[in-house]
């Protein structure tokens, strides 16, 4: 059991942080507008090769696991990059773990350069969090396939080429590859309150070709490697709060002293470390986990069930350490409070994720994490 | 001891009840209970409806038009106009420069500006706190001399709620900076926001809206008779004024409604036709809320009939510190029902994600403010350490 | 609305604050060997009226209602009396509720003038809490009513002349009278958490009689009162708890200086204080609702839920801010805070009664207190 | 980054889950299972089985007992033998002073103490803590004066753990009243506990039971050649031996033993036939719990592996933190699922109330001193503020 880095992975995260840190300065104009993210930064990361970070030497990709994936995330999250990485390598992912070799050979070397945005659409108003699609119809014909219905909130589906759309195929729910620019496809693009944009996706009768024989059980995976790599994104936000608001209470003065001064805000610094350190470990065992025993949902509801949890204290704390400044949009604290509660609800809700572990509590006595 | 209300309190508050949910337009309250934005329009129509009324200023001296009610019944007021989603006056008017100038203001400051602020003809705010003060108020360095029969304004303030709404600031400036202590030398002066020298700058806040703003003051030239009281007192005043609003400091009414309104959403089927309130954990929350927020009340009923000499009660400190905990959970529990649905919050009410859930994550974000603003729950809990418990 | 009392009342309750002082001293020794309480004391407390406060004059009452029981329970809890006040008034209570008249005229008389200790034997080994009686039988035979079962932890019942005794009869659960020194009661006495002394009673065809008709709904309102009556006492506890604790911060040195002066304990302090004054407007409201509106199990289950978090807010933060001092017997702290843990889990615990409160959740809109 | 075990750590794993659930009797193991108080004789019987097979002191130099692991695997042991209720070896032997002798101790009193004290023939308690000083240990006042060959003690200690049981006992005195920092000046002697002037009060606790002690010195006289190390250098040695033992800090193993028993009393049904574990409320709190129990498991086993030169990982801050938070929790929780059987403490495993709950409230109340003892949690979030984020 090791849970450092080895030398390439420490050389990976070096690398794409100075990649994001290059671009960290002009995130309040790039968000501004849509589609809140930069094809030139994009292009970045896909020449780094991050794009296909995951994916197998064939389809261009760098034959990478979840450590890596994470290490990534991780950076992210410490600046919070507008930039879709993780929702189009979770469709990548998808594509791979699902797609048919013709599928895979036609998207992933797209995906991997940065060619092709594709996400999954799969969240509908209204629906509970889970692998089954309730509002949007497959319908079989002589052409092929047909989708009708509404996918919403789907972020950044308005810049997305791809969707892969799930449906309810009659007698399941299955996955299809649907051409954003489509006939039958409408998009309205919003914001979200993490300064990214979401879409309302209104299908049409718009033609979709299934992604190979993916249903629940390829959501359900999709799913849990992406609570893995969520997870990572909030702890590296997580770590910029509780440091930016260190160092907020070493500098701020009041009544004649500074913040540090006060010992019950010390504490309370103290206690979100406390939750840091914790999330730290769920995040750093989940990829372990992931890497070496691949998809474990209880897993991955344990990490997001301590990740929602933290990320709740912390960012609620961080402001109020903060006082007005906190507050306002200008100070980049509430921007991480923001992102770290939508963080906290995609895929599932720390709530919902703890029920999924309330349901099997009795089907062990400890929790073995060893051996 | 009694609960029962008395006969007269018991009609009080069904006249009342009846008022708010008929006399006041359905589109202002159906915006209040969708967690929306009120527009500047809307809040003082409201104001306008209850000022005709004689509801918009009951806590100020009969003569100005208030009403000299008990506590109980300025209670029953707040919380059935909260209840009914009617919007309270604002409370730069009512709760906060109106009792001020009717204390403290000449003859002529209350004919010239009381029944306008009781109309909300003119749209006062507050210019008190300052860059790097915090909450330390006392601190402030806007300074206003004295120049002939006008001050002459330089300085700063921030964090002016809806100042940018504003026709008129009630603004502390320091006009004596050799005073022994800090708490000294402090004047509060009355002037329009439209006088030369005042500019308005909005901050954006996390949830994305606009409510506070900085106000610069570059040689802005008061008329002396808009001096409230004496020269070097507007410490007094200031704390008066801070003081003075027991009634309402603790968002009990509002806060019921909003959690009354997560119960309603909560209880509608999802896409599978099962029921977020069915959880027994959320429910269990629900319910937990739902009692913490009876405590409350019944705390500040209790408050309400306490002292009534103007001084600020520390026991209110509990219902600020307690009223924006529970204010921020009922937040926070709108956003778990909304689930996955509440990251549309820039759909606008279009879309087919329910307004309540757009609204859900700005309305958690900008609500980090309650336990911030007008007295951090840090200086609540100072207040309640040193002042009751003597620590 | 009022929530102060009248002149008579605090005449009440400062009568009764220097009896219980007077005896306050004496504690330590009273509960350090069986029964745990002091029948002079309990002399003194009938003598002044107490043990007939809520009865009918006709039995050698006072008449009073729930404000008054409800002065005498805080003052109770404000210095520990061990003597089983609560206990006695709620087996009064519920033989004026439900007994004959005859019980009454025989019962009554004697419980009011201290003659007789009665309690309501209802707990059972691992019965969920409610008003049903599963483990003790009712037979009626020739010779009348016999029980047989174990009752168990029981307060007080090694130190009770008579038991009120629940138990199944069949399609019912019935409660009956019977004499606790009869044949087939075996009493078994041992020590509860907060220096009082509760028994195992084992019922072997023990002769009994019907307490008139009393059932289930006679009981769920005697512990209707009872939880009203319990949460006074909780309050008076909780008051002396805050107030010692804040007594030990202006006092005890620690690094040179007083604890009052480390910020991160003052602020614990107010915490407290805050918990302490919501849980005061519940114990009145409640109070004042019984003595008006009569029985409410939801009233009930409000004030027990708000008191039993402040009970363990409270007792858990006067021991921690006492430091090791407050682990000690010899310290009066651990002994409130021993209390209030068992007052927090008597008749129902607080999870129980937030369980009774969300079933009802939506049977209302917003909760009408006034009115 | 490797989750797995190496297969040499595997082995070890499963080599002490086998010696510690089938070496140390059951009788044992059960009075720790259903949370009783272990007899002296169980915990001298349990150490020596473990000193016999060369699992009592681990973490001492392999010279004198150790076994030169991995923090890993020290982490295994002390989890495996946690989980299987073996009583973890006393901690002042073990972890306190045996490893202080180890590293400071002449040869003579290495030779000495450390075989007996690694098999518990000698019972050590620490004489730290002083009235009036609480957490302020560096204040203490009890003070040794040398007179020829010999120390002469005076003043008193308090919560001395286990002192009753005590042998002998190792004990801070003031040697240098002029030193000029309250931390110079402090020697560490060791003296049998049955040396004339040494008297033993036992304190009752709140739980009813005695476990700490007020120890008195009046002229205790004490020889010259059992001061460990450098006369005034007793600081460091109690440093060193504070900051010792970062594996163990956290009662993780412990704890976890716990939550799987409570979850275990939970699933029995009750006189009606439901099952308190199906409340999902209840359910809910025990996954919780479990989950914060694997967060802190891993905390652990991530700082068992950094830094081995001796000083405290201010990490292990956390671990008592937190550690000592969801030992208190998990205590709760065995109260609130024993319901109304609660109360019956002081059946001492007779009557028809399972043991667990007659044990369930004084186990509660005995473990508020975790939070307490051994430096407060303020003390760790004091630790933390300033060691680690340097406020």
């Amino acid at each position: 059991m090791d849970f450092n880095l080895d030398n390439e992975q420490i050389a990976l995260r070096d690398a794409v942080r100075s990649l994001l840190a290059a671009s960290a300065d002009g995130r309040e104009k790039v968000v501004a507008t849509e589609p809140g993210w930069d094809r030139e930064v994009w292009g970045r990361i896909a020449e780094m090769g991050l794009l296909g970070l995951t994916l197998p030497e064939e389809y261009d990709g760098a034959g990478a696991g979840a450590i890596e994936l994470t290490i990534v995330a991780q950076e992210i999250g410490r600046v919070l990059t507008p930039e879709p990485y993780l929702d189009v390598v979770a469709a990548a992912e998808l594509v791979l773990a699902a797609g048919t070799d013709e599928q895979k050979a036609d998207l992933l070397p797209r995906i991997a350069s940065g060619e092709t945005v594709a996400v999954i659409a799969h969240a509908e108003p209204r629906a509970p969090f889970g692998t089954t699609a309730y509002g949007v119809t497959a319908t079989e014909g002589a052409d092929g396939w047909t989708l009708s219905g509404v996918k919403e909130p789907v972020r950044h589906a308005g810049s997305a080429d791809v969707l892969l759309v799930s449906a309810d195929a009659g007698d399941q729910t299955r996955v299809f590859v649907v051409d954003a620019s489509a006939a039958g496809v409408a998009r309205t693009t919003y914001a979200t309150p993490d300064e990214a944009y979401a879409a309302r996706i209104v299908l049409d009768g718009a033609a979709a070709v299934p992604l190979g024989d993916a249903g629940e059980e390829a959501l359900a995976g999709s799913f849990a490697c992406s609570q893995v790599a969520l997870a990572a994104e909030a702890l590296g936000a997580m770590e910029t709060a509780v440091g930016t608001t260190v160092e907020y209470l070493k500098t701020r003065k009041q009544f004649g002293v500074t913040l540090s001064k006060f010992q019950a805000l010390t504490f309370r610094a103290a206690d979100m470390y406390v939750s840091l350190e914790l999330a730290r470990s769920m995040v750093l065992w989940s990829t372990m986990s992931l890497a070496e025993r691949g998809v474990d949902p209880v897993v991955a509801s344990r990490v997001q069930a301590e990740v929602s949890r933290t990320a709740r204290h912390i960012g609620q704390e961080a402001i109020q350490l903060h006082g007005g400044i906190g507050m306002t949009a200008e100070a980049s604290i509430g921007h991480y409070s923001a992102r770290l509660t939508v963080l906290e609800r995609t895929l599932g809700t720390g709530a919902q994720h703890l029920a999924a572990l309330t349901a099997s509590v009795e089907d062990h006595g400890m929790v073995e994490l060893l051996g | 001891m009694r609960l029962a209300l008395t006969s007269e309190d018991a009609r009080l508050q069904s006249e009342l009840r009846e008022f708010f949910t008929t006399k006041v337009p359905e589109s202002i309250r159906s915006t209040v209970r969708n967690g929306d934005h009120l527009t500047k329009d809307q809040i003082v129509e409201a104001q306008q409806i209850l000022n005709a009324a004689g509801l918009a200023v009951p806590n100020w001296p009969v003569e100005w038009g208030g009403k000299d009610w008990t506590p109980l019944q300025r209670h029953l007021w707040h919380e059935e106009m909260q209840a009914a989603g009617v919007p309270a006056p604002l409370a730069f008017n009512a709760s906060m420069i109106g009792p001020v100038i009717a204390a403290f203001g000449s003859q002529a400051q209350k004919e010239r500006f009381l029944p306008a602020t009781a109309n909300l003809d003119i749209w006062w705010c507050q210019g008190f706190s300052e860059p790097d003060a915090g909450s330390d108020l006392a601190s402030l360095r806007t300074k206003a001399v004295r120049d002939g029969d006008e001050w002459v304004v330089n300085g700063q303030k921030t964090w002016t709620t809806l100042g940018q709404y504003a026709d008129w600031i009630f603004c502390l400036v320091r006009t004596n900076p050799d005073a022994p202590k800090k708490q000294q030398g402090i004047s509060m002066l009355l002037f329009e926001m439209d006088t030369p020298g005042v500019t308005v700058r909005p901050i954006k806040l996390i949830d994305g809206g606009y409510e506070v703003n900085e106000v610069f003051f570059e040689d802005v030239r008061v008329p002396a008779d808009q001096l409230v009281g004496e020269e070097n007192h507007g410490w007094d005043y200031a704390k008066f004024l801070l003081g003075n609003e027991r009634v309402g400091v603790a968002p009990v009414g509002a806060t019921k409604l909003r959690l009354a309104l997560a119960k309603e959403h909560a209880s509608a089927p999802l896409a599978d036709g099962s029921r977020p309130i069915d959880d027994p954990v959320l429910g269990g929350r629900i319910a937990a809320l739902e009692n913490e927020l009876v405590a409350l009340e019944l705390t500040a009923l209790r408050v309400a009939g306490n002292s009534k000499d103007g001084k600020p009660d520390p026991v209110s400190s509990i219902l600020k510190l307690r009223g924006t905990q529970l204010q921020q959970d009922v937040s926070e529990l709108a956003v778990d029902i909304a689930g996955g649905d509440a990251i549309a919050s820039g759909a606008d009410g279009a879309g087919d994600v329910p307004d309540w859930a757009q609204h859900s994550v700005p309305t958690y974000l900008n609500l980090r403010k309650a336990s911030i603003y007008g007295g951090s729950n840090e200086i609540q809990r100072s207040i309640i350490a040193s002042t009751i418990l003597g620590l």
